[in-house]
């Protein structure tokens, strides 16, 4: 019987390496409350802050370049023309070259807001509810998180359900945001800064914007999903019927402006009662309130945002008609909803808050370019839509259809019948 | 776009700068991938309420990018939070196989981890692990959001290390993981 | 209303009603000869304010629960050194009256004068049937469809006397003591 | 003839109808439930729930387990207020044993109870406003929850599975700095109830979407034997801590909160309210909170209680919690029943369902406050 063989001699434990320099136990940088006590000293943070200041100064810069570039539009397009001419090439080639710069640099707007707007409302909810939003994600306050988002979408899996019909499937978000992208064309960026001055612009506008709701339908009927049928069929009653008071309420401000072209519009809220209220329609005295309130609300429930967000009420029809889309499809119909905020905003901004014109008539505040001041007014909408969205509960279906049909269209019509009182007494 | 980049290690093999095209590719794409873990609002039991106080105010969670998200389709990660009984097996395999691709399982608390305290039971599955692949196991009955949130870091170390060179596989399955319904 | 005035009173009207030996610490508790007067009972307790049926459960006396019906491996508890002897089984208890009987137990609860009164009938292991309570209460539905579904106790005119908490594929009644848990597709 | 015969009288418009998964994974079930829902359109034809999903089958592991073990199985029945469901086993155990708690016991019995219940309040009104749509009273009541959690933490270790109450007593005293931080919680408290009246409670949008929804009669309510707020939400006054009070309650004033007319609302505002009252029996326990140890003495490691038969019930957050527990001399019990108020509060869905909306739905099973984990126990 052999001795059992000694236990192999174990190599002593490595000597615990605790936090110590010379004896004292150093005090951790990487604490996480220490980090965050003197932020500016971390390299992330200073690097983010760095190149997020690079992409603002850009973004500020194009516009501005834009924004300078327009005054002489018309030379630039003589210039080009006669170019063309001198070589020889028609007319057409000039007309479609100077087509797609516009339509790109709007595309750009859209694009570069979906980044925007959706860091901007993370970080806003957040803040409504007492916590920090997305921090992490590009060193400084999490400002690339959209960025990061954008990229594992474009590389998650494209799931198309076997019960889905194919096509249909794959062309709702295409139907969905391609309206929201033509009908920025008459949008006015600044005084007469739009893409296509169009003398119907604002019916343009809201024709475009009422396609939208057949790709919503298709997407609720081709996710061959219960759900995203229910949500597809609730989001076509909310859209259809929001139309209208939608409508109706910027007929008094096309009554006063006396054209559907948006930078007529603009420019009938020129000059200064007593020399110090600017003459937005917002402030014509009880017309301009309700107008305001009303196309304020109706835009809300038109890009199915809270309290009307019904068709995907997350709590009740767990995604709603998206609830069948993942990866690039989805991520499109996200895109698409904020285009449409944007889209909304920027109509309010004009119509209401006489976009382009600076509220003060005093010299440092006239200097500053219009674009700046339609930006800021559509940005302020914007904020007006996240705030809503995260302090208001959600309406019942049937509730939200008597809303509109017994108490915003009726006080539409009032609305208007008002706005033909003020014209044939006070503006004649 | 997915296919593209699986043609992309082919495609470098040859070029002089090859390898760098690749690696700043993989670092960008696990950037992206690792800011933005999209969970699955998915509790069972006592350790979703764990779950639901990590997205509150105290520990929240949105920090890190981490937005609970309803329908398994637009998931990136799906926790398993509670005790997973047997008829609760089937559900949970179909909302497993609903998720798209890269997908990454946390298995939170000691029932999912082994079936905890109800080691002897009758109607409890003894691990979550028996019928999907899991990435990250937390101990703890419930484990505290502290847990939760280690448990999201370690998974981003996990999804920093995935490369274009084995296909965008994820670990788990480069591992050849027991899937028994794959 | 104290206990003996509410005895008396239902004595007089129910003569078989007796009083059990093991009384429900300080509670009333009276136990029915057969099945055929829970109806009446019931009605009249119903009648005499006690219209809230607080809980309605089965117990089985059959003896110590039978350690197969769990699915545990020889020596569960990791801190015992290997071999050592398994946890203690639990063992039977000298001279406690075990019987082959499933004694199915009743709550009343008066809300009007707080009182609260147990019911208890003794039905055979095997072919156990009782009546339904749920034309009275209409909370006994789910807490009988638990009882057949956890100890196979029939009800006669339940509305749908089916499982309600254990997987479909689980054979057997758990609640019982000699019930023997069957390994399915997730045990291996 | 009635627009239902003409529909009738052409077949292609009869509506046919849909069968709905409220699927056991949904953000707004509360953990795992499936209800099968039958619908026209966005009326519910038939509604079948199912559950089972979570039954871990605790009665019969009880048996299996000693006395002091099964207090760990009750702190997963109703896991959001847990200190309830060891309160009740611990209750039923000594009667069997013959054990009186040390009056110290059943005073931090009593303050431990009703902070339990002010948290689960909160979380139930933090996830109401989320299945209402309101993503923000969720946020502010899980501020003040987690300060809660953290006077729990300080006692006894655990945020949500205390297995502070144990046979014959309790686990541990309570620090003189412990009761400092209780008194500075309640004065920043008791406003912030005030905030969620404002908040939710009087918002014109929730009162819409929940006064006049699921209406249950008193009659229903004592037929279908619900308990806690979904009773009283219907006008029964019914409350176990005045009807049988236990750990001297007795002593304590506060008064039961009574709804009007049973509806979604009424039982919102009865928790809301009741959070007040629990805040007033703290202080009254602060104020005269005896000296003493906190164990009884005479508890054995391995109790072996006399034959005999035990029922005990105790006013937990979701409605009157009761243990029957059988002995037969032996190590472990013989049998535990739980009289699980969830289990009895769900199953009048399956007939308050029919006729209402979809939104309707997760309005009522959201006001009446199951928590799965006790109802499939």
């Amino acid at each position: 019987m052999t001795a059992p063989k000694p236990a192999p001699a174990k190599a002593p434990l490595p000597e615990p390496v605790l936090n110590r320099k010379n004896g004292i136990l150093m005090a951790d940088r990487r604490w996480p409350t220490d980090q965050w006590a003197h932020p500016w000293s971390l390299p992330g943070y200073r690097n983010g802050a760095l190149m997020l200041a690079g992409i603002i100064l850009g973004i500020l810069g194009g516009g501005a370049l834009i924004g300078e570039l327009s005054k002489w539009g018309d030379k630039l397009y003589a210039l080009m023309a006669a170019f063309a001419t001198a070589k020889g090439i028609s007319t057409v080639a000039v007309d479609a070259v100077w087509v797609a710069i516009k339509v790109l640099i709007v595309l750009h707007v859209i694009l570069v807001n979906g980044l925007w707007s959706i860091w901007w409302e993370r970080k806003i909810s957040a803040h409504i509810q007492s916590r920090v939003g997305p921090t992490y994600a590009g060193g400084f306050h999490g400002w690339a998180q959209t960025i990061c988002d954008g990229i594992k979408l474009f590389l998650k899996e494209d799931i198309t359900p076997a019960a889905a019909d194919h096509w249909v499937h794959a062309l709702a978000p295409a139907i969905v945001i391609a309206p929201c992208i033509a009908a920025f064309a008459p949008v006015l960026f600044g005084t007469d800064l739009a893409a296509a001055r169009l003398d119907v612009g604002t019916l343009y506008v809201f024709a475009f914007a009422g396609i939208s709701v057949i790709g919503v339908v298709m997407a609720g009927w081709a996710s061959g999903n219960k759900y995203s049928l229910l949500g597809g069929l609730r989001a076509a009653a909310q859209i259809v019927s929001y139309e209208l008071p939608r409508g109706f309420s910027v007929v008094p401000v096309i009554m006063f402006a006396g054209s559907l072209d948006l930078s007529v519009i603009a420019d009938a809220q020129s000059g200064y009662w007593w020399g110090v209220a600017p003459r937005w329609f917002v402030f014509y005295p009880v017309v301009g309130q309700v107008a305001f309130l009303i196309f304020l609300i109706a835009s809300i429930a038109e890009t199915n945002r809270t309290p009307f967000d019904i068709p995907e009420a997350e709590s009740e029809l767990v995604g709603g008609f998206h609830t069948e889309y993942s990866g690039m499809k989805w991520s499109v119909f996200f895109l698409a909803e904020y285009a449409y905020v944007l889209l909304a905003s920027f109509l309010l901004a004009t119509f209401f808050l006489g976009g382009g014109g600076s509220p003060l008539p005093w010299a440092p505040f006239t200097l500053v370019p219009s674009w700046i001041w339609m930006l800021s007014k559509a940005m302020f909408m914007m904020f007006v839509f996240l705030w809503v969205r995260w302090t208001l509960p959600r309406l019942r279906v049937d509730q939200l259809m008597d809303f509109n049909w017994k108490f915003l269209l009726p006080w539409s019509f009032a609305n208007i019948a008002v706005a033909g009182l003020y014209l044939a007494f006070w503006l004649k | 776009m997915g296919m593209i980049l699986e043609k992309l290690p082919g495609i470098t093999k040859g070029m002089p700068g090859g390898d760098l095209i690749l690696t700043t590719a993989d670092a960008l794409i696990d950037l992206g991938r690792k800011q933005s873990l999209w969970p699955m609002t998915f509790g069972l039991a006592c350790c979703a309420i764990e779950m639901m106080g990590s997205y509150a105010a105290r520990f929240d969670f949105d920090r890190m990018g981490v937005i609970p998200r309803a329908s398994p389709r637009q998931a990136d990660v799906m926790i398993v939070a509670g005790t997973v009984c047997k008829k609760m097996a089937e559900p949970i395999l179909e909302i497993y196989h609903q998720m798209p691709e890269p997908r990454f399982v946390i298995s939170m608390g000691s029932c999912a981890n082994c079936g905890g305290p109800y080691y002897d039971s009758y109607s409890v599955l003894k691990g979550v692990d028996r019928i999907i692949p899991v990435d990250v196991y937390i101990a703890g009955c419930p484990p505290r959001p502290e847990a939760l949130q280690y448990a999201f870091v370690k998974l981003q170390e996990k999804v920093a290390k995935m490369s274009l060179k084995r296909g965008l596989a994820t670990p788990q399955q480069e591992k050849g993981s027991r899937d028994l319904t794959a | 209303m104290t206990q003996d005035e509410l005895l008396a009173k239902m004595q007089k009207k129910f003569p078989k009603a007796a009083k059990t030996a093991v009384q429900v610490k300080d509670y009333l508790t009276v136990s029915l000869p057969s099945k055929d007067d829970l109806i009446p009972v019931a009605a009249w307790l119903k009648k005499e304010g006690f219209d809230y049926l607080d809980m309605l459960t089965a117990v089985d006396y059959l003896g110590p629960v039978d350690m197969k019906g769990y699915i545990r491996q020889a020596n569960f508890n990791v801190f015992l050194p290997e071999g050592a002897a398994p946890q203690a089984e639990s063992a039977a208890v000298a001279g406690y009256a075990y019987r082959p009987v499933l004694e199915l137990v009743w709550a009343f609860v008066s809300m009007k004068d707080k009182a609260r009164i147990f019911v208890k009938l003794e039905v055979p292991r095997d072919a156990a049937r009782a009546p339904s309570l749920s034309g009275l209460f209409k909370s006994a539905d789910w807490q009988e469809r638990e009882v057949f579904d956890l100890f196979g106790v029939v009800y006669d005119g339940h509305p749908n006397l089916t499982k309600i908490l254990t997987p479909d594929f689980l054979q057997g009644h758990p609640l019982r003591k000699d019930y023997v848990h069957i390994k399915d597709r997730y045990d291996e | 003839m009635t627009s239902e015969a003409a529909t009738a009288a052409i077949p292609a418009l009869r509506s046919d109808q849909l069968f709905v998964n409220l699927g056991p994974q949904h953000p707004s079930t509360h953990g795992v439930l499936r209800v099968g829902l039958t619908i026209e359109g966005e009326v519910i034809v038939k509604a079948v729930p199912d559950i089972g999903y979570l039954h871990r089958g605790t009665e019969k592991l009880a048996e299996a387990r000693g006395y002091h073990h099964c207090v760990v199985l009750t702190d997963r029945w109703d896991y959001v207020a847990s200190m309830p469901n060891n309160l009740v086993f611990c209750l039923a155990a000594e009667k069997l044993l013959g054990v009186k708690a040390t009056p110290r016991a059943d005073a931090l019995r009593v303050m431990m109870c009703e902070l339990n219940r002010i948290a689960s309040h909160l979380l139930f009104v933090g996830t109401y406003g989320i299945d209402i749509g309101a993503f923000t009273p969720f946020l502010y009541a899980f501020r003040e929850r987690e300060m809660i959690l953290d006077l729990f933490e300080m006692v006894c270790g655990a945020r949500l599975t205390y297995n502070y109450i144990r046979l014959g007593g309790v686990m541990v005293d309570v620090t003189p700095e412990w009761t400092a931080k209780l008194k500075e919680f309640l004065e920043y408290f008791k406003p912030k109830i005030d905030e969620y009246d404002q908040l939710l409670s009087y918002n014109p949008i929730f009162m819409a979407r929940t006064q006049g929804v699921g209406l249950i009669t008193a009659a229903e309510a004592v037929s279908w034997s619900l308990s806690g707020p979904n009773l009283r939400g219907s006008g029964v006054v019914y409350d176990a801590r005045k009807a049988d009070p236990y750990c001297g309650y007795e002593n304590y004033d506060f008064d039961v909160v009574v709804g009007k007319e049973g509806s979604c609302w009424d039982r919102y505002f009865c928790r809301v309210t009741e959070m007040r009252q629990s805040v007033r029996i703290v202080e009254q326990v602060l104020a005269k909170l005896p000296e003493g140890p906190v164990m009884a003495a005479g508890v054995a490691k391995i109790p072996k209680p006399a034959p005999g038969e035990a029922y005990a019930h105790v006013e937990a957050a979701r409605g009157d919690l009761g243990v029957h527990l059988v002995s037969d001399g032996g190590v472990s019990p013989f049998r535990m029943h739980v009289r699980a108020p969830s289990f009895l509060n769900l199953a009048i869905l399956q007939e308050k369902l029919v006729g209402m909306k979809i939104s309707d739905v997760i309005a009522l099973l959201g006001s009446t406050d199951i928590v799965l984990g006790e109802v499939d126990r």
